[in-house]
């Protein structure tokens, strides 16, 4: 299945794009995507990441289905 | 004479997002405005840190989605009319009005009351970050905000 | 960048009153406007009354010096940095702005408090009187408040 | 000794004039010049006054002094 994943901020700045398509076998979490991502990105985890799935907070125990947007992203700091 | 929930790129007038926010019956407007600082203390070191300039960054439609839930949520808490939030997004000079949230209430208690509120969730749930840029460099602000709950 | 209080027969732009209390180190601005109603609940007999215009009269010198003594009162009580009134004098259309109170605090917390406070204390104290205008006459309103205490 | 007398809004319609400079003899108070104010303008007595002495709020015991301001209004109603 595909999930499109979304980074924003530090987590842009980190993967170096904004957007990426990826490939899984289900069923996926988005904590197993995160751990996919920080093996290849380290930097990863040195920021809490909050999770967004379809444009809702979700949790990293979440499973994904194919065609899920999945966002990642420190802590918001607007206002 | 609704609720509006907004991201824009173009500058901010304070007056016209109160003002959108008045139904004839009401009294009261309260209004809160947050704007780029020059001066920023470091929470680690103490030091004071001058910025150059702001840069925010949203994922629009979810932020907007946030913002609306928001709204909604105040209005069944709280005895207000009509509630109006603009951010702003992209380059931000100092001074720049960054956002505007605006309530109106029969009774000015209640506009003060989620007024607060609305900024505290905010700063919390509103998938939008700051990046400070100094002489030297810059930062992705990240907020104190634990996942939402 | 300081406090002040006026009172003005020009129109008052809210953002421009927001502004002008704005330190560099301030993280949030508090501001309450209230505006010209078109519509009024009459307290004894419970109906609706349509107004047509406001007048607002002072006692120019005092009010300024009771506006000033809030301000003090309201800087030794809150942690607060800067602090603006200004209240319109004279004929206002409806929709117009009659005061705007704008706090700017370090923390907004403080600024939510002390602009509460402050329109609180200046309907009960400073003298000014509204006279509302229908179509079929007049009524000078008269406040709640009892003596200053 | 003479007391300048300031009205507003509704003392103002009340009375017919926002001034008057009235001549009274020593010791007088507040109350008292409300009160003969008030034989002229009986309508004067529907209203729950304050009283200003010199820009600041007084009690109707107050003793005047030779050239005092004193304004009489009823509850402000500004904002």
């Amino acid at each position: 299945m595909k999930v499109n994943v979304l980074f924003f901020g530090v987590t842009a700045d980190i993967i170096g794009v904004r957007e990426l398509e990826l490939t899984a076998e289900e069923p996926t979490t988005a904590g197993s995507i995160i751990n996919q991502l920080s093996r290849q990105h380290p930097a990863l985890a040195n920021h809490k990441l909050l999770i967004a799935i379809n444009e809702e907070y979700a949790d990293a125990n979440t499973v994904l289905n194919d065609g899920d947007e999945l966002a990642l992203f420190t802590a918001v700091s607007g206002g | 004479m609704s609720d509006f929930t907004e991201l824009t790129t173009d500058p901010i007038d304070i007056t016209s997002v109160a003002r959108r926010v008045v139904p004839s019956e009401c009294g009261a407007t309260v209004t809160l405005d947050g704007y780029a600082r020059r001066f920023t203390k470091d929470k680690q070191t103490g030091e004071t840190r001058e910025t150059d300039y702001l840069v925010y960054e949203a994922y629009e439609p979810m932020a907007v989605r946030e913002m609306q839930k928001l709204v909604e949520q105040a209005k069944a808490e709280f005895e207000i009319s009509n509630v109006g939030i603009v951010h702003r997004l992209g380059k931000l000079e100092i001074g720049e009005t960054s956002v505007v949230i605006s309530v109106s209430a029969p009774h000015r208690r209640a506009a003060f009351t989620a007024c607060e509120w609305l900024i505290k969730e905010l700063k919390r749930t509103v998938p939008i970050w700051k990046k400070e840029v100094y002489a030297d460099g810059e930062v992705w602000v990240e907020g104190e905000s634990a996942l939402k709950p």
